[in-house]
């Protein structure tokens, strides 16, 4: 069988499990820690699974998710700190 | 306020990273997924990267309304005068007549799957760098007005 | 007449406002003049294309467009049987509509050249009504569901930003939000039925998917998500709470375009029954002909009965509005609950469509007339609290007589449009139900008993002290009214060529389905 | 109280016959397809893009993108309309 | 069984979701949460579009490259993506809207922002 | 054979972090320690299983000589890149955030942030 | 066949939870955080839809830029729900 | 201009990189993209001068620095990422810490040494920085295990971090 | 045109302009009662509005403000208002709950039939 499906599918299932951190986080900065790593599987997984369909252009949307979740990240922790 | 160095070294680096990849994305609209729209989007974020990284004084220096506005405008036109162009060619509103003519954008394509070609598709390159402009000048203001909001209501 | 204006007319309709809207802020910072005279000529302009595209539909018929094909006339691709490009679809309904829309954009930009004058941000101003104007052109004249929606959304994001223009108090942008949001609830249903009826049929044209449907469950469904949310921003009582918050706080040129943009969603609402579903409504026609009816009767009585104790003068209108949009309401939805029966609709039925249709052009020129005067009073005297207002006919007497002009044609007093209106819808509705005729008739007169109130209240008594700087308002806000009631004095003094050369095509235009989707599909 | 079970009431009706109508429609093969089939066949050789769906976006449905640009156009203007200045003395009594 | 629900889930969970969106709506009383909850539905109705486009074992729409002809429908995708930028739109409008509310008035409690009623 | 042993071992390795990553998530007792998790071993993990695309598009380049696999490992490259930077950067931010929004590090031995903030 | 069912019941599974936290939390700065993973977890189920484009669209605009609204109209509100 | 110059020739390099594969002029590109790459890169190079270069000034044209820094990541780099990253699986497992948060000298004059220095420090051995002091390029790290004696000493080498190879001194060479 | 045929309504037609020749001829025959009126009035004499045999109030006192007015019909209707008004809550909620009410009562009747 073909890995990469494979390995998106364990992928989200570990989504599914920092999900959990997300609803039991008791403070704001413990839900936005599981969504940075949410963040970081979800572009892994786009990269692998773009190798699953066997298309190029489909990891381009890897690098604008790994540049654009930062910058909402980024605010969230802006905010979070008081600065905003 | 500004963030850290860090955090404001790395908005620095990303931020032309952030054009750069978003001019890609308009480029290659019709040859890769992306467009106008997305492209212009990457690229707001870039403009969003620094002014989170950033302070908002510091940054409206430089990312100033006005030139948001006149590059919104410019993208408008583009667009309207694209689809206008059509008129003066025979065809109706929108039409694409550059495609296929032997000029610019315009290599013939045989159906099927290939490489892809930068120099194809007539028209649409041109309506993609219209919507990109629009849509960087767009949400930029979107983010610089929402910005100035909160940032009147602290002064006392 | 085929020149290259004349075929291009309706991408011009839409481009014309457009750029006047895209250009306006940068004109603005050339100063004041520069961007009055940019709003007149964009104005002017759109009314004068609005027109002609609506002489050349009545006179050559049906008009197409099609956007990016080899020609504008081409509707299908060679090797097809369907169009496949965005179409507008110019028929004598859609003529109608962009008459009223140019008309009335007219007067209200001239309108409010000076009684805006005073306001900050006016630049943004004059972009949103080209913008509000662009997006009811647009709706009415397309013939691409999607497109519609489009416009929908273009239409109602405008005019919620325009009724929160006033932002020094935080009431209009609190009327705003209400609108945007109603709005946008409704726009996201009219999404979900199209995406409904795409995924069956693969279509997005009307006259395509006309052609196509089948009415399945989805397609009911489809149905009830497309129109309730447009009978919702037309104002139609139990889904009306949004019209007086949102006309009360607007500027009152917005106000009485808010109202053309209103019919521009019953125009919606009329084409989806009428030409989308049709003859397909023939089984249950009598539950959406009485969906209408129904929905028509309770804004009529609703909407006149909540307009009596109201203290503030244009919510007092705005309750008006709804009470008369259940006029039209009325009078198409006993054109649809008789569709199926061809000898009542010939009898009866075809007349009530056109008392409604007609009353849609009257009720968009007497109640912006109304509204721009209500404009007036407040642009002198800086209050709508009936309470406080008194004796402004001393000083105001132009005012006066179009308010007079405004509420006696509202009323339906006999010279005047609404009665020619009103009398159609009554007659018919009589055959068809002599309750609902009655009903009709006690909600006219309670229109009057409430105008008279307002009559009362601001121009008679004697003059006040706290109103004796008030004097007759400038040119352009009575240029604008003028020619709002002098549209209202000709189609009340002749409204049969009205009823022949606009309404009759129109009502021909709605019932007539099959005629709609040959004109594309060519009878396929 | 009264309310709560009433709006509750309105969105179970709406959950109930939504529901009912998802089992209708098929996931993976659509009812019909001809007019994206018809893109899909040939909208490459019109247009030149390899990629359909900007065909589709900037060429066939060109309008709409025009459209969806304005309404931008427009969120940006209601944007910068609530955060303006506003001039000396613009004050108006709502009441 | 299994397979039909794994095939329809989907739908199921378009549904689901705009019940989400429409119960943030109706139950919520602050003003952003009602905005999310229409953000919500937004996402929900983009889904559904790009869900009945949908082919098993088809390929996106792109001739760059592609693997095979068997393509996904492009028409929903396309109007997906108009829907999706009118969605921040409004939003992005909305939001200030309640912004400059919270100016005047000092709440964004939905039952408390009525100065307009009757 | 051999190409296909190494992309399952590097997935495994990807894999096998990630569900530490995550496990850490859920385990430790504060923001730092999860956020050392979080960087570290999801990093790390989604490293691994992009190299084991980089490699299967390296090996097919390498075979077909077609334009596109190139494309595929570079991009791929360019996004881990990316992903790092602002993975360690958003790590940063989050627990300077956490730090002033006032959320003492858990069993801390010392705290010479708090120290310097107040002196 | 199989494997991508699977795949794509894990992230609508993941859809459905966060999607109720958003409704959920009266923290409204943790249902933003719950609307990113949200718009994060609907860009990659439009991806394996094959939806690229859409997926770009999502990405950008949701994930990055309507976070930032978001975060901005909280911090020019106030951050928690009253109570009823 | 030469921040000008810089960052037209970064973008311009990004830009290639990011369309390699499309043509064969130099056996990767087609003469369009080289062209759109010559105004993508005025154009950013244009709108970005003042941003990209505050971090670092023309050290970037040098490409010995690039080598290294590639050297930097492959070698040195990820092995003491693989290293931090048993260390926290193992504390993952087990779930033995002692956390504490420190101060670091860096010894870092640029801004974009302390930002690798940072990063490095951020997904290598048990650290993570969560604070800096802007004038002194001093960072606060926190270590999930402090060693004992560590606690109580007022600073810290920034290469005492590092248990394999002298990471600060290479990524000095790289960025000073 | 036949200028006393102009509106056919479908039973019947309807001519404004005979209206306002009834209209015209109406005014001409106030005017001439109005002309047999007294011509020796004079000013100054009479002018005083007569109020129930009160005095006449201050300038502007006699300004009845638009509440009074109908109040007698409010009065009667007030079962009705009482439980009209309330429903205009103006809370946005409820706006978009009725919105949903009636599209899913129209659904129950549409999927029903």
């Amino acid at each position: 069988m073909s890995p990469w499906i494979f390995t998106a599918s364990i992928m989200a299932a570990l989504m599914l499990l920092a999900m959990v951190r997300m609803v039991k986080g008791p403070t704001s900065a413990d839900r936005l820690v599981a969504l940075d790593s949410i963040n970081t599987l979800v572009v892994a997984s786009m990269i692998v699974l773009a190798a699953a369909f066997r298309q190029v252009v489909f990891v381009d949307v890897a690098i604008v998710y790994a540049l654009l979740s930062y910058v909402g990240a980024l605010f969230i922790a802006k905010y979070l700190g008081g600065e905003l | 306020m500004k963030m850290t160095k860090i955090v404001r070294t790395t908005a620095d680096v990303f931020y032309p990273f952030c054009l750069v990849f978003g001019l890609y994305v308009v480029m290659h609209g019709h040859l890769t997924p992306g467009g106008g729209f997305q492209g212009g989007a990457v690229m707001a974020t870039g403009a969003a990267l620094l002014l989170v990284a950033h302070a908002y004084e510091d940054i409206t220096g430089r990312l100033r309304k006005t030139a948001m506005k006149i590059l919104e405008a410019i993208g408008l036109m583009m667009f309207l005068f694209a689809g206008l162009s059509g008129l003066l060619f025979e065809r109706p509103f929108m039409g694409n007549w550059m495609a296929f003519t032997g000029k610019w954008f315009s290599h013939p394509v045989a159906h099927g799957p290939n490489p892809g070609d930068l120099n194809t598709a007539g028209l649409l390159p041109l309506l993609n760098i219209g919507v990109g402009i629009e849509v960087l000048g767009g949400l930029t203001i979107i983010l610089l007005y929402m910005l100035s909001g909160i940032h009147a209501e602290k002064k006392p | 007449m085929d020149t290259f204006v004349m075929r291009h007319l309706p991408a011009l309709l839409i481009a014309t406002p457009l750029f006047a809207a895209f250009l306006m802020p940068l004109v603005g910072t050339a100063g004041r003049t520069a961007r009055n005279a940019w709003a007149f000529l964009g104005a002017l302009l759109t009314a004068a294309i609005g027109l002609t595209l609506a002489w050349k539909v009545w006179t050559t018929g049906t008009v197409l467009y099609v956007f990016g094909a080899a020609t504008p006339q081409q509707t299908l691709p060679p090797d097809a049987a369907f169009p496949i490009r965005i179409m507008f679809q110019v028929d004598a309904m859609s003529a109608l509509m962009a008459v009223i829309a140019s008309l009335s954009a007219l007067g209200i930009t001239i309108y409010s050249l000076s009684a805006e004058s005073k306001q900050s941000g006016l630049e943004t101003f004059y972009a949103m009504l080209f913008l509000l104007i662009a997006g009811v052109l647009g709706m009415v004249v397309t013939g691409d569901l999607f497109n519609f929606f489009i416009f929908l959304e273009i239409s109602s994001l405008a005019g919620a930003a325009l009724v929160a223009y006033r932002i020094d108090d935080g009431v209009a942008v609190e009327a705003g939000l209400k609108y945007a949001l109603l709005s946008t609830v409704g726009a996201l249903a009219v999404l979900t039925a199209i995406g409904m009826l795409f995924a069956q049929y693969n279509a997005l044209n009307m006259a395509t998917l006309a052609s196509r449907l089948q009415f399945t469950a989805l397609d009911k469904v489809a149905l009830v998500l497309l129109a309730v949310p447009l009978a919702m921003k037309c104002g139609a009582v139990p889904m009306h709470f949004w019209t007086p918050d949102t006309y009360t706080t607007a500027p009152s040129s917005v106000t009485a375009f808010l109202v053309v943009s209103s019919q521009a969603s019953l125009y919606g609402l009329f084409r989806i029954l009428y030409t989308l579903y049709g003859d397909l409504l023939q089984f249950s026609w009598a539950t959406f002909g009485w969906f209408l009816i129904v929905l028509g009767i309770l804004s009529m009585f609703i909407g006149v009965t909540m307009a009596i104790p109201q203290k503030d003068v244009k919510r007092l209108m705005a309750y008006h509005a709804v009470s008369q949009t259940g006029y039209m309401l009325l009078g198409v939805g006993v054109g649809l609950a008789v569709l199926g029966n061809a000898d009542a609709l010939a009898k009866y039925g075809k007349t009530a469509m056109a008392g409604g249709l007609f009353h849609i052009i009257n009720h968009a020129m007497y109640k912006g007339l109304l509204f721009l005067t209500a404009g007036a009073v407040f642009y002198r005297c800086g209050t709508r609290n009936l309470n406080k207002l008194g004796g402004l006919g001393h000083t105001m007497p132009w005012t006066m007589v179009f308010f007079m002009i405004g509420a006696l044609a509202i009323a339906g007093v006999p010279p005047f449009n609404g009665f020619a209106s009103k009398l159609l819808i009554y007659e018919s509705v009589f055959r068809f139900s002599p309750f609902l005729s009655i009903i009709a008739m006690i909600v006219s007169i309670l229109t009057l008993a409430s105008f008279v109130k307002v009559f009362h209240s601001m121009f008679m008594g004697p003059p006040r002290a706290e109103f004796a700087a008030a004097r007759e308002v400038p040119a352009p806000m009575f240029i604008g009214m003028a020619i709002l009631a002098l549209f209202v004095v000709v189609a009340g003094l002749a409204p049969q060529p009205f009823i022949e050369h606009m309404i009759n095509p129109a009502v021909d235009a709605l019932v007539d389905r099959a005629g709609y989707i040959a004109a594309i599909l060519g009878g396929r | 109280m009264m309310k709560i079970a009433l709006y509750s009431a309105i969105l179970l009706v709406l959950f109930g016959g939504l529901m009912y109508l998802a089992a209708d429609l098929p996931f993976g093969a659509p009812l019909q397809s001809d007019m994206d089939d018809y893109f899909i066949k040939n909208g490459q050789e019109q247009t030149g893009a390899n990629n359909i769906v900007t065909s589709i976006v900037f060429d066939f449905r060109g309008f709409d993108t025009l459209g969806e640009a304005t309404v931008l156009f427009t969120a940006v203007l209601g944007v910068g309309m609530m955060f303006r200045k506003m001039k000396e003395g613009e004050e108006y009594e709502n009441d | 069984m299994m397979s039909y629900l794994l095939l329809k889930l989907p739908y199921f969970t378009v549904v689901v979701l705009t019940l989400l969106g429409l119960a943030a709506m109706v139950f919520k009383k602050n003003l952003i949460k009602i905005l999310m909850g229409l953000s919500l539905l937004e996402s929900a109705v983009n889904l559904f579009l790009i869900v009945t486009g949908y082919r098993t074992d088809g390929v996106a729409p792109i001739y760059t490259n592609a693997p095979s002809l068997h393509m996904t429908l492009p028409t929903v995708q396309a109007l997906t993506l108009t829907s999706i930028v009118i969605g921040v739109a409004t939003s992005a409008m909305m939001l200030s809207f309640a912004m400059v509310i919270y100016k005047k008035y000092g709440t964004v409690n939905a039952e408390k922002v009525k100065k307009l009623k009757g | 054979m051999i190409l296909n042993i190494l992309i399952w071992t590097a997935i495994g390795i990807g894999l096998f972090f990630n569900t530490l990553g995550v496990v850490g998530i859920l385990r430790f007792p504060d923001v730092y320690t999860r956020l050392h998790a979080d960087t570290k071993a999801t990093t790390f993990g989604s490293i691994f299983t992009s190299l084991a695309v980089i490699l299967y598009a390296a090996a097919h380049y390498f075979k077909t000589q077609d334009g596109q696999y190139a494309t595929l490992a570079l991009h791929a490259i360019i996004a881990v890149v990316v992903l790092a930077i602002t993975n360690a950067t958003a790590a940063h931010a989050i627990a300077r955030a956490a730090h002033r929004r006032g959320h003492k590090p858990v069993q801390a031995v010392c705290d010479r942030l708090e120290e310097h903030n107040q002196p | 066949m199989t494997p991508f069912l699977l795949l794509q019941a894990l992230i609508l599974l993941g859809l459905i939870i966060t999607g109720a936290l958003v409704v959920a939390f009266k923290d409204l700065l943790a249902a933003a955080i719950a609307f990113a993973a949200f718009s994060l977890l609907l860009a990659i189920e439009f991806y394996i839809l094959q939806a690229p484009d859409v997926a770009i669209a999502e990405a950008g605009i949701g994930a990055g830029l309507t976070t930032a609204i978001f975060i901005i109209a909280i911090r020019g509100t106030k951050r928690f729900e009253e109570k009823e | 201009m030469l921040s000008f110059v810089v960052t037209a020739l970064f973008s311009g390099a990004v830009y290639l990189l990011l369309t390699a594969g499309s043509g064969s002029i130099l056996r990767f590109w087609s003469s369009q993209e080289l062209l759109i790459a010559a105004i993508v890169a005025v154009v950013v190079g244009f709108a970005a001068r003042g941003y990209f270069t505050r971090a670092r000034q023309s050290a970037v044209l040098n490409p010995v620095r690039w080598l290294r820094a590639i050297g930097y990541a492959l070698g040195p780099f990820f092995l003491e990422m693989a290293k931090a990253n048993i260390d926290v699986a193992c504390r993952v497992i087990t779930g033995r810490i002692r956390p504490g948060i420190v101060r670091v000298k860096s010894g870092m004059k640029t801004d974009f040494g302390t930002l690798m220095l940072a990063n490095s420090i951020t997904l290598t051995p048990g650290t993570l920085t969560v604070g800096i002091d802007e004038e002194t390029n001093d960072l606060y790290v926190h270590m999930i295990n402090v060693s004992a004696g560590i606690e109580s000493r007022e600073s810290l080498e920034a290469s005492e971090l590092f248990g394999l190879f002298d990471c600060p001194a290479r990524i000095r060479r790289i960025a000073e | 045109m036949d200028p006393t045929q102009t509106l056919a309504t479908g039973s019947g037609y309807w001519s404004p302009l005979l209206w306002l020749l009834a209209l015209v001829v109406g005014l001409a025959v106030a005017l001439v009662i109005r002309s047999r009126g007294r011509k020796d009035f004079r000013e100054g004499e009479g002018r005083a509005p007569f109020i129930s045999g009160n005095k006449e109030p201050e300038q502007g006192g006699g300004h009845i403000p638009a509440s009074n007015i109908y109040w007698g019909f409010l009065e009667s209707m007030k079962s009705y208002y009482g439980r009209l008004v309330p429903v205009h809550t103006g809370v946005p909620t409820d706006y978009v709950a009725w919105l949903l009410g009636i599209m899913a009562l129209m659904l129950i009747i549409g999927l029903a039939t």
